[in-house]
């Protein structure tokens, strides 16, 4: 089918809370360089299953591999043994977790539904804060600035700069972050991510409180930034044109549970998508 | 930010403001006819209640006699007081302030600790201090400077445990304060004396805060002990009354100097406890004075409310007495106000006529007393009575 | 055996339910405002002081209605006051300003009464002296465990079965979402202030009568014993409270009894920070999941 | 009006201040007599500037971590004993410890290296212990963090205070008196001659602060008070930041007992209580969380007003005005309703989230005369424009509110399906959480 290299797998991903199942054996792929959309009425699943990925939560059962490695497994433990409602109980045998900040040192960066920017902090700040991971002096370096200290912060500095002259946010560099109007302050969140020299990017509904005018320009920024920093793009978003005009492949969850996959026009196409947005006989 | 500036600012005037008032007052002592004599007692924390009825003391005394002939020249005498909190840590601060004033001498405190603490403060600023009832040798020890006309712990605990093993006791419960040098230094001496005497003893100790006793009679009572040692201040000791009463505790209870006050003949009063304490003064043993202060109480309600709320005598407060006159027959025999020559006077000072007994000072600037007073509260009456003199021997 | 420890255990079943009372306020405060009150222990000292003060010239039964009333006047107060402006603030500024409360409160105290120890007026019946098997006690410490059990399942009930009660749940559950649902949130505040308080006055008067000194510090110990108690139960649970305050009361004179009395209230935190390791949530709390 | 200066001027006009306060603090001491009001100057420098280091260090932890902990009085204590252990003369071990035999350990470093190295073994005996205290604190507070750091603000602040409490009641205890003197008193110990000593070795701690917080480090423990899960997603670790955060901060709390412990000269576990933790809390409240400046200014204003300034409200007389009820305590309710009225009118301190900066002092100066005369006016301005902002808010979040119903109503009628909808870009401006 698809020989392209596979980064993100995420195999019968079930997440429940007591006894509510809020995703339900997800199971998703994302290629190289692919655009993958994540679809879904509100409480959906979708969000939910992007903590799973990022290690926010624990799944309850499934398994994530990135690049090709499996980083999160669980199988029901506990008192979820017996209050397990997912399928595939016995599939999954290991538990292995893994905490958000790892996750984002495998390659994997995010966005956040309800941005979240570091307010206290100037734009150049949001940038530099996300290649904080990969310094490698300590803390008694940096607090007395050792040369390699000086080093690490002017290279950053300058991979900064560089980085928010790509996103066009170089004039701001030394606002506060919450002080940019509400699409700049979504492009900074998305710089801030490339920050952490991602190989998978996970944007939780970018367009999110955007006009048309705007919404195309985010679908060709995005284009734009996946060809140049050579990103595969995992996108939760409600905006259908953004979703149609870029992804090319798209998954529909409903109530937790996958009901569809396939391309755009698969997708607009497929009888039980449209029954979910519109509401079925029931 | 330019609010900020402002704030700033004012504050800075304020703070040069009052430096200029306090020194202004510097310059009026210096060459006018006050003498000032320092105040350094609790009047919060855990020692408030004696700190104020040592102070009181001291008020009475420069009421009584408010100037000072010194050579020959007559001066008014100012008292300046500053509460040490009964905080080791503000009692630097307290103590630094009053040296600050220009007072002449200082008299407490209450409380050996705070003494200990602003001991260093008095000694390099060359200020005697008299100790009034801080009874830890500590406090004398190492200081030049600090003298005091009481007894000393040593003698206070030996006296406690002769008069125990005198009794019959053969095995002591000892409670003190974790962190209050006072019940532990006692109850240690007790406790020497005390094995010394053939005796047994049970320690422990309770928390800051703790108002709970009940576990501490209980134990006292399982451990089969026949005598309840609690040098411990009057806020504890009035809740270890209460549950000694309430649990039958069956033994007697002895405490030092702290005790011999109207806090615990308060709450003695209608109990069936037996409750012995060893003291600096007996009440009734200078009638003049007994009632000279009790119509002061009267009159003056504050004076009154520090007391707890009536007249009945505290040791500590005869003793505040005896240290203002201390204090003034110190400047008389300098024949000056200057802290030197008010120290260089001390060492040989010898006083009379004290409600208290005698004053003289030994090496260590000790007061040169043998002999304690014991008390015993009649629980009916609700007050002291004299049992004996008991000396170390 | 029994006949060396009953007393310890007797003591720790009354000191115990005086917490509860005191760890219910603290509980349901946190419950709905998330907000450590540290100010209540001292509410709890304050109503000891005032019915020391009302006892000199009224009746026994006014002065306690009268000291229930001024408990909730001044912990309604200090919600108005203090937390109330502050509620949509970070939630460190709000616990600031509890802790700035508390002390206030206890410079006040130690202005009026000026330092002094009071001490408590004799309420008759609760402090004459029982025997219970081996062990004399005073009456208050049979009264309470019993007091404290039936308040507390009045509570419960108050809890389950009112419209107020399932507004207060409703809250606890969802502040903001209750909020649109049309429940109004200071109403519901104010009640649970007014409960907290009401018992923690109660609490004050069958505390004081055991142990009868009041100084300004005397709340601090207790309120905090009593807000560990909360957490160890669950915080928000008002049963998990009361078990608690129970087993902090008996373990901790049971400690005294072994003769670790240094230790007895490192016990208290010892016993939270273990609690907290071990299952945050308490013993009957449940888990709340971040939104992100 | 705005002013600009070079970096060379800000920088030279810092050296110049500080090397001026330095000669005042050193000359001031040794100058003014101990009868002089001018010593409690002095005196208040001395506390101020130890106050300063443990307030600047807390606030590296509640104010630039948005770590809420409230151990630091316990700490200091750690840090306070380490100290006088090891310096109190071999001599005075008998006096100091005199219930216990004089004590476990004999000897003082002071007194060492003093023998060998004279004046300079004398100030190296004093650092060595000073340092170590801090160290000491520093993996203590390490062992202390490895649980505590994993819980949720309030909580976390519980567990410190816990843990401080506990601590208190070890150093207590009777068993460990050889080491700790039980609840004795510890004196005799090493102090300080100048005042100069306490003011140089919190200048210089606070400066590390502050190079710490504007290093990587500093900024990745911003982000972690802005918000942590965020920071988290940027791969930084968050037990590892607030570890760091937590030790540092406690090392530098363990070098301001130390100096505490000289301040005092003699020290004893029980004032080390959470009262102490407040006031530190306190402190930096009144300075400003987030702002180191804030916190060394408000700690002088602290030491100064309950020390000094208000004293005369306890003495029944003050700047002129006298009563009665002017009785002691009364300084204490004064002081407690300020700390209230900063705490709900003024909540961002003195400083704010800013640091001290030439700029704005000297355009502040200029300005000064204009500002006070249009002080009133702007104030007036100033609780408009709140009041505007606030209903702005207010019908902004109703509107947001509708949208967001209205497009919900859409996407559950399928209207919305494939067809844009409609948005209001006023949805996430709102954040109720604050910082």
């Amino acid at each position: 089918m698809d020989n392209r290299e596979v980064v993100l797998r995420l195999s019968d991903i079930t997440m429940q809370f007591g006894g509510v199942v809020a995703v339900d054996n997800l199971n998703l792929v994302v290629h190289k360089n692919e655009i993958v959309g994540l679809i879904g009425p509100n409480g959906a699943g979708k969000t939910t299953a992007f903590n799973c990925i990022t290690g926010v939560y624990e799944p309850t059962n499934g398994s994530v591999e990135i690049n090709g490695k499996v980083v999160i497994e669980n199988h029901p433990q506990g008192k979820m043994k017996d209050a397990y409602k997912g399928r595939n109980a016995g599939k999954y045998t290991k538990a292995i977790t893994m905490l958000p900040d790892k996750v984002t040192k495998l390659g994997v960066a995010r966005t956040f539904q309800n941005i979240r920017l570091f307010k206290g902090m100037t734009v150049m700040e949001n940038v530099m804060v996300a290649m904080h991971m990969n310094q490698t002096e300590s803390v008694f370096g940096a607090t007395f600035r050792s040369k390699k200290a000086r080093a690490e912060e002017a290279a950053m500095r300058a991979e900064a700069e560089e980085l928010l002259r790509k996103v066009d946010l170089y004039e701001n560099r030394n606002d506060l972050a919450t002080s940019l109007p509400y699409g700049k302050q979504r492009h900074l969140e998305i710089a801030r991510a490339l920050a952490t020299h991602p190989s998978i990017l996970l944007l939780d509904e970018p367009a999110a409180g955007m006009n048309p005018q705007e919404s195309d320009d985010l679908m060709k920024f995005i284009g734009r930034i996946r060809d140049e920093f050579d990103l595969s793009i995992l996108m939760i978003e409600h905006h259908m044109q953004v979703i149609m005009g870029i992804c090319e492949h798209i998954y529909v969850l409903n109530y937790g549970g996958q009901i569809a996959d396939g391309t755009a026009a698969e997708i607009q196409a497929n009888p039980a998508v449209i029954e979910a947005y519109l509401g079925g006989d029931e | 930010m330019k609010k900020i500036l402002v704030l700033v600012l004012s504050l800075m005037l304020a703070m040069l403001a009052l430096a200029g008032c306090g020194g202004g007052g510097d310059s009026g002592s210096g060459g006018g006819d006050t003498v000032k004599i320092g105040v350094f007692e609790p009047a919060s924390g855990d020692n408030g209640a004696g700190g104020k009825q040592e102070t009181l003391g001291i008020e009475y005394a420069n009421k009584m006699t408010p100037t000072v002939t010194i050579g020959d020249k007559e001066y008014n005498v100012e008292l300046v007081k500053v509460d040490n909190e009964s905080d080791n840590s503000k009692a630097v601060t307290a103590a630094q302030n009053l040296v600050s004033q220009n007072v002449s001498i200082v008299l407490g405190s209450y409380g050996s600790g705070v003494s200990i603490a602003a001991a260093d403060v008095f000694a390099d600023a060359g200020m005697p201090a008299i100790g009034v009832t801080c009874t830890n040798p500590q406090v004398t020890a190492d200081c030049e400077q600090y003298f005091r006309i009481c007894f000393l712990d040593p003698f206070q605990g030996t006296v406690l445990a002769n008069y125990a093993s005198d009794s019959g006791c053969k095995k002591a419960y000892c409670l003190s304060k974790l962190g209050d040098d006072y019940s532990v230094g006692l109850v240690n001496y007790f406790v020497e004396a005390f094995k010394a005497n053939g005796g047994e003893v049970v320690e422990e100790q309770f928390p800051d805060k703790n108002s709970d006793f009940t576990s501490y009679v209980a134990n006292a009572k399982n451990k089969g002990c026949d005598v309840f040692f609690a040098p411990v201040s009057t806020e504890a000791a009035a809740l270890i009354i209460d549950q000694a009463e309430a649990q039958d505790l069956g033994m007697p209870i002895l405490a030092g100097d702290t005790w011999d006050s109207n806090v615990i003949t308060e709450a003695a009063k209608g109990k069936s406890v037996d409750i012995t304490v060893t003291t600096f003064y007996q009440e009734g043993g200078n009638p003049e004075f007994d009632e000279g202060i009790k119509a002061w109480m009267e009159e003056d309600s504050t004076a009154m409310t520090n007391n707890g709320g009536n007249t009945d005598l505290a040791a500590v407060t005869a003793m505040g007495y005896d240290a203002y006159y201390v204090a003034l027959e110190a400047m008389k025999a300098a024949g000056s106000t200057d802290p030197a020559d008010i120290l260089a006077a001390l060492p040989s000072l010898k006083v009379s006529g004290l409600v208290c007994g005698d004053v003289s000072f030994n090496e260590t600037g000790d007061a040169n007393k043998t002999e304690a007073f014991v008390k015993k509260c009649n629980t009916e009456t609700g007050a002291w009575e004299f049992v004996k003199t008991q000396s170390a021997e | 055996m029994l006949h060396t420890w009953l007393p310890y255990i007797l003591a720790g079943i009354a000191v115990g339910g005086q917490y509860a009372l005191i760890a219910i306020g603290y509980t349901m405060v946190y419950g709905i405002l998330r907000l450590i009150n540290f100010a209540h222990g001292d509410v709890f000292m304050w109503s000891g002081l005032i019915m020391v003060y009302l006892i000199t010239v009224l009746p026994l039964w006014v002065s306690v209605i009268l000291v229930i009333i001024f408990a909730i006047v001044l912990g309604t107060t200090i919600e108005k006051v203090a937390y109330r402006p502050l509620r949509s603030a970070p939630r460190m500024s709000i616990m600031i300003s509890a802790i700035g409360v508390s002390y206030l409160l206890q410079n006040f105290a130690l202005y009026i009464t000026g330092g002094l120890t009071k001490t408590y007026p004799e309420i008759g019946f609760l402090q004459k002296t029982v025997k219970i098997g081996s062990a004399t006690t005073k009456m208050v410490t049979v009264i309470t465990p019993v007091l404290t059990i039936v308040l507390v399942f009045l509570l419960v009930m108050l809890i389950k079965h009112t419209k107020i009660g399932m507004a207060m749940r409703a809250v606890s559950r969802d502040f903001e979402t209750s909020s649109l649902m049309g429940i109004d949130i200071n109403r519901v505040i104010t009640v649970t202030f007014v409960i907290g308080c009401a018992l923690a006055a109660i609490g004050s008067v069958l505390y004081f009568s055991n142990y009868t000194g009041i100084n300004p510090m005397s709340g601090a110990m207790p309120g905090l014993k009593a807000f560990v108690a909360a957490v160890f139960g669950g915080i928000g649970s008002v049963p998990g409270a009361v078990v608690g305050a129970f087993v902090i009361g008996i373990c901790e004179n049971l400690i005294k009894g072994a003769g670790w009395t240094t230790f007895s209230d490192a016990f208290t935190f010892v016993l939270l920070i273990v609690i907290l390791m071990v299952k945050p949530t308490g013993l009957f709390g449940e888990k709340n999941i971040d939104k992100v | 009006m705005e002013t600009t200066l070079n970096k060379k001027t800000k920088s030279a006009l810092s050296v110049a201040a500080i090397a001026l306060f330095l000669v005042f603090v050193y000359f001031g001491d040794i100058m003014i007599s101990p009868g002089s009001s001018w010593k409690m100057l002095i005196t208040v420098i001395e506390k101020g500037s130890i106050y300063a280091l443990v307030a600047a260090s807390m606030n590296l932890l509640n104010g630039f971590t948005g770590l809420f902990s409230l151990g630091q009085a316990g700490f200091m204590l750690i840090g306070a004993y380490t100290y006088a252990i090891f310096t109190i003369p071999a001599a005075s071990h008998e006096a100091v410890y005199q219930y216990f035999d004089g004590g476990a350990i004999q000897w003082s470093i002071v007194e060492t290296l003093e023998g060998s190295l004279g004046v300079f073994g004398h100030y190296l005996g004093m650092l060595i212990p000073m340092l170590g205290a801090g160290l000491l604190v520093a993996v203590i507070a390490f062992l202390i963090g490895i649980p505590v750091l994993r819980l949720k603000s309030d909580y976390l602040a519980i567990a410190t205070l816990g843990f401080a409490e506990i601590l208190r009641a070890f150093f207590q205890w009777n068993t460990l008196g050889p080491v700790t003197n039980g609840s004795n008193v510890l004196r005799k110990y090493t102090t300080y001659g100048n005042a100069i000593f306490p003011v140089l070795i919190s200048g210089l701690c606070i400066a590390v602060i502050l190079l710490l917080i504007n290093s990587t480090y500093g900024r990745a423990f911003r982000a972690i008070r802005d918000d942590e899960i965020a920071a988290e997603a940027m791969g930084i670790s968050l037990f590892k930041h607030k570890e760091i955060s937590f030790v540092i901060s406690s090392f530098f709390a363990g070098i301001s007992g130390a100096l505490l412990a000289m301040f005092q000269t003699t020290i004893n576990a029980t004032p080390f209580n959470t009262v102490m933790t407040y006031e530190i809390l306190l402190i930096v409240v009144i300075g400003g969380i987030g702002s180191i400046t804030g916190s060394i200014i408000g700690a002088f204003l602290f030491t100064a007003a309950s020390e000094w300034w208000l004293r005369g409200l306890d003495a029944g007389r003050w700047l002129g005005i006298s009563g009665s009820f002017m009785r002691p305590g009364f300084r204490k309710v004064v002081f407690a309703v300020l700390i209230m009225l900063i705490v709900l009118f003024y909540s961002r301190g003195i400083m704010g989230d800013k640091e001290f900066s030439w700029e704005k002092f000297i355009s502040g100066l200029k300005n000064l005369p204009a500002n006070l005369k249009a002080w009133p006016s702007r104030r007036k301005a100033k609780a408009a424009a709140r009041r505007s902002v606030r209903a702005a808010n207010a019908a902004a979040k109703n509107r947001a509110r509708e949208a967001k119903a209205s497009n919900e109503a859409r996407i559950a009628s399928g209207e919305a399906l494939f067809t844009p909808l409609e948005v209001s870009d006023t949805v996430v401006v709102f954040d109720k959480e604050g910082k």
